[in-house]
């Protein structure tokens, strides 16, 4: 059996759609480079021509709305930006155009607009080089929001997300491109019709994330079952439009909850998920008080020792989870 | 110092008389002309200017709520670009686009219903004056937002030069829209690229209540295209025979795959940056300036001329701005009727939920 | 007794602040404008000189970025943005640098810019000028977030906001430029010590806003007073860094919360809030689910009809705080 | 049509020889110069090599984890222009700024424990190379967003007009920044208001692995300071007395009130993007034109100019080469056992929680 990688098979799904749908395209900074984004796009470039895998200009504002006006005319354009950081110099573009064009024309046009944006977090990059901001793009009514957190999402959600008629943000995280999997078949799938997985299940807690926090909760659940505490994992996957009904259902049964996220806490998709649950179950059947782990409330810092407190572990999740499966005993001041 | 080189700017690029509302009040040279899309030009100016009064007086009356950008004395860029707009081109317009959405072939129903926000507008209703859309005649979007439309046209133009039939992308804008950065962004991409788009800045001089003068260290925007390496050219945007003229030149030379174009157009607005007020601009000095601009009138100056060289008779001018009127009250008569979308397009519009077909 | 309405409230603020600290000023779009800002900066140019009272070209983000760099100059700006989507163009400067230098620079450096971007939503003009989004910037650690609902916290707040050695983002709501008070003496408070507030008390129900929706939640909580049924309304007033405790208290004492929004659901402040309350008080002493309102998940329309229906209004938050407080009895499925 | 007016671009900004890398390895042409200041500046970018390459090596060894853009070969802006930099000015640079940071005089023992994350580093350990600040020698911060120092340095000029001193503000960036259109709203801004700051472009060709005639239509970028109406000049970067001769004459003109300028200083990177390695930017034509760059070497055709005409001995030279080397081995070991941040710096330097003093 062969294994990919999470950045291979990110190759993989470009390689798909560049082959069988003559109208995608990519564009975006560092495509013409072997090392700017990683081995995720290596030789495409070569492979297809370096007039559908464009090279730019440092302008993501102009080449993301570039992107959109190729997409009003019928083809679908992959945006690259190597960090989310630098994709905030395009949020008019992506919020205020791509994701209200439709809607803002009677439902008459439609953008088939992908933009990845790549968390490249950690070695000591510091605040302007590691926000993942997914909470952000979440609210935002009329842009789908992507986040894989294995190689075989990697591919298939990228090219759902290229075939989606809706302006789609796909965020794949550099700290995944370690993965690897056996590939399934490549399948084009309905962006519309993905969402949340449960990935494991057990009695005891809900655990929830997206993205490479999904996968630090699968770490966590396999540690906690060699403690007896057996968890429910969901993979949330599509953050926008969100759909909490297996987390509502996973949480009725456990009646516990903790909601992980590589972003900040406040007005994160952390305390959407716990408000979420919050609505819709009866907090009388809760067996404790949902919890949070996020960032901390703080930019991103350089120096090493404050590098690694500042991102969620797999121990501190396990430590937070097992405060929680105590919390029956828990006092609320 | 051989490896050393210095300059200091030159003003190469001021307006000069154009900037001046005392000049170019006489009727158009149009000798040599083609006279009949002068004329189908004039009618088309002349149903501009009814639509958007008849628009600002439903402002007054506040009958039409949304806020309305009238182009009202600068149709002529409008109408003359638009004349070398063919099937296939995509055409991008910003917040003050009524005479773009009419100039390319758009029904003023559509317009006058989009306006009171009738499920029968242009935009379903979900849009109003500020977001205009009409494909067929090659309309593909209008927005608010400053400057925003230019780097998507220059999309539509790696589109149509991906396509490869020759067509283009036109990008409407505003002297205003110069000072984004986007527009540099746009106009460095499209020439990098070499990209079939025609930018057309029609330079009113102000953005909002501010002159250009107070906005920018020079009153012409060509400077920019120079910089970028954009061939440009510049005309009273008053004069149909001009625009048409400068236009043709520049269309022929986008569509032989020479990349962008770059126009500025010098107009001016006779009504309030907003509104149906001619005297919105408070504290602006804009009243005397306005009485001499009027005379500068692109219908009026085209008219004349025609009648001049025995083109058109007084008698027809007359019955042109009678059909143009009757035209525009059916028009908003059966718009009044028109129905609202109903509830469930509010969200049924977001999302299309669907997926490509593979090709 | 005069009273004063909330639009000249805050020009009252922008007199203190330029007629007492002389390293006041302010830049940004329609300040020599006599509509563009409506009444709340009316003439201050021609009182204060066009060399504190700039007018600006149409540029966001480079304007935002100077203002940032007289900050770190010693001077106090407070960039105008009219509209909140207007101010999308500047998240660079306003995220990731202005909240980022001080942190990122050891702490060494302060930035104290203002930046005051205006909600002006409303009157079908749709979707790129309805957008108020407080949800995205009370994510960002670095930036403090002001949302006032009265004519006193306007002027006060807007002081407080100016005189605060960190950056601020302070957003008005033309909604609100309606409201008239008799206006106390001008206090300069720290603004570090400003929070939520309980604007009225219930044991019933406990009511959550910030800015027009404090101001709806008043509304209801009279509206349901006449009713039997009492409310706790808490006017959130500084959104980041957020300080929940005063809500958790009055939840304790209610078991019942209803936050009102008007920004999107998704990872928007309403969630926050019941993300807070969920995760600090025991379930079991919640007497129903928590609920949120908020805008519905679309963009903006024009058209009357849908405009109508959009918005959060005083009916529709009376009517759901009624299912909620007959919760006891509402069944979860 | 006497209305109309066009022009075809011009090339006249093109960068000619000084694009070159054949060009320009003589020693340099110093007749007339400031001999002290030159033999000062020789000094400085010593330094800077010395530290840069100390840097480059610990990289390599992965004691270095943060990313470093080098400035090797490129450190003739920096210090030509820090020769006119007086306190109460403010500079801002960008990514690739250990260069701008040293030649204002910043401590190598700062800098070195900067990038070990040290709490005695110059941004207290939370920056790293990237964001570097040192207000007392008048650095008021670099940081790696392309192009976001570009408009705080004109906000610094616009506080320094308020204050009334003749002060200045200065902003250090690189080719690939002019493609921001912040830059153009900057330029903008800063031509309308008649700020004073003196725009410093290093055109070094690259932007990371893209050179600029694949960015760019052009290969100069002083036609935007002519869009923006903003006196420029051009200069060998790698040459300190032509890059301290337009220094010179722009911040008088800067200083007497004329408002901003712009100087393009054309130079190039000899180590790649980010990073020790020279080769790091595969797949980019390179090897060949660095050998040749090499040879327009700031520091070498500078002092083989001093000791032609006997302002400098070789032995002078060996020793400047050795105690910088000194210098830098004393102040690295000196950070490398210096600690890091306390805990709770993480949060505690995120709010000042403070609030002014009334004036
Ligand atoms: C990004 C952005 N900033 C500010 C505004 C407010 N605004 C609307 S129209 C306008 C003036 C634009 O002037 P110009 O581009 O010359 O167009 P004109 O109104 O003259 O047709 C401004 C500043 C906006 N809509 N979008
Ligand atoms: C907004 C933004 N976009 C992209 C990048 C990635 N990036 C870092 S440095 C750089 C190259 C900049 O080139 P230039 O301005 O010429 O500076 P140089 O590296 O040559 O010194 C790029 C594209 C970034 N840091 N910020
Ligand atoms: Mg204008
Ligand atoms: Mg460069």
């Amino acid at each position: 059996m062969t294994t990919t990688g999470y950045g291979a098979a990110i190759r993989d799904g470009f390689e798909h759609l560049l082959a069988n749908h003559s109208e995608v395209f990519t564009i975006g900074q560092g495509l013409w480079s072997p090392w700017y984004v990683g081995n995720s796009m290596t030789d495409l470039d070569s492979q297809f021509g370096r007039e559908r895998v464009i090279d730019t200009p440092v302008s993501e504002l102009g080449c993301t709305g570039a992107a959109l006006g190729a997409a009003l005319c019928g083809y679908r354009p992959i945006v690259i930006h190597p960090r989310v950081d630098f994709m905030l110099l395009a949020v008019d573009q992506l919020v205020t155009q791509a994701a209200k064009w439709r809607s803002m024309f009677g439902g008459q046009v439609c953008a088939p607009i992908t933009v990845r944006a790549i968390i490249n977090r950690g070695g000591e990059q510091g605040a302007q080089h590691s926000q993942s901001l997914q909470s952000w793009f979440a609210h935002i009514p009329g842009l789908r929001v992507v986040m894989p957190s294995t190689p075989t999402d990697a591919r298939d959600l990228l090219i759902a997300s290229v075939l989606s008629d809706d302006p789609v943000l796909y965020l794949d995280d550099r700290w995944l491109y370690g993965l690897e999997e056996e590939l399934p078949p490549i399948e084009e799938r309905n962006l519309a019709n993905e969402g949340p997985k449960l990935t494991r299940t057990g009695q005891d807690l809900t655990l929830v994330g997206c993205s490479y926090s999904a996968h630090l909760c699968r770490e966590a659940a396999a540690r906690l079952s060699a403690n007896g505490i057996e968890c429910d994992v969901i993979d949330i996957r599509v953050l926008n439009p969100f759909d909490a009904a297996l987390i509502i259902k996973s949480a009725k049964k456990t009646g516990r909850l903790l909601a992980v996220d590589g972003d900040w806490r406040s007005c994160g998709m952390a305390a959407e998920v716990i408000a979420s649950v919050s609505e819709a179950v009866d907090p009388r059947i809760m067996r404790a008080a949902p919890r949070r782990v996020t960032l901390p409330d703080a930019p991103a810092p350089t120096s090493n020792p404050l590098e690694r407190s500042y991102y969620p572990t797999v121990d501190y999740i396990v430590q937070r989870a097992l405060a929680l499966v105590g919390a029956q005993q828990e006092t609320f001041e | 110092m051989a490896s050393v080189d210095s300059v200091v700017h030159r003003n190469a690029a001021s307006l000069g008389t154009l900037a001046d509302a005392e000049h170019f009040h006489e009727p158009l040279a149009i000798d040599g002309e083609d006279i009949d899309a002068l004329l189908a030009g004039l009618q088309r100016m002349i149903l501009i200017r009814v639509v958007e009064e008849k628009i600002g007086d439903m402002v007054s009356q506040g009958v039409v709520k949304c806020p309305c950008h009238l182009a009202i004395g600068q149709e002529a860029p409008a109408v003359g670009v638009a004349g070398f707009v063919r099937p296939g081109d995509r055409v991008f317009g910003a917040h003050r686009s009524h005479s773009h959405f009419l100039a390319l072939g758009g029904s003023p129903h559509g317009l006058l219903a989009e306006v009171q926000g009738k499920d029968t507008g242009v935009s379903r209703g979900m849009g109003g004056s500020m977001h205009l859309i009409d494909i067929p005649n090659g309309l593909y979007g209008t927005v608010p937002i400053v400057g925003a439309t230019i780097p998507i046209a220059v999309g539509a133009g790696l589109a149509a030069k991906m396509d490869g039939n020759g067509d283009m992308a036109v990008s409407f804008f505003g002297d205003g829209a110069t000072e984004e950065g986007v527009f540099h962004e746009s106009m460095n991409l499209a020439a990098l690229m070499k990209i079939p788009v025609l930018f057309v800045c029609e330079n009113n001089f102000f953005s909002s209540h501010l002159h250009i003068a107070l906005r920018q260290p020079d009153t012409s925007v060509c400077r920019y295209a120079e910089a970028h390496r954009i061939a440009w050219s510049r005309a009273d945007g008053n004069d149909l025979a001009a625009v048409r003229a400068v236009t043709r030149e520049a269309v022929e030379a986008i569509r032989a795959g020479e990349g962008p174009r770059f126009l500025e157009l010098v107009t001016y607005r006779w009504r309030g940056h907003v509104g149906h007020r001619e005297d919105e601009d408070v504290g602006v000095k804009r009243k005397d300036d306005l009485a001499a601009w009027k005379l500068r009138d692109p219908i009026s100056r085209l008219a004349v001329a025609l009648e001049e060289i025995g083109a058109l008779k007084r008698q027809q001018l007359k019955q042109s701005w009678a059909e143009a009127h009757v035209v525009v009250e059916e028009a908003w008569a059966t718009a009044t009727h028109d129905g609202y979308p109903p509830a469930k397009a509010l969200l049924s519009r977001v999302y299309s939920g669907t997926m490509a077909n593979k090709h």
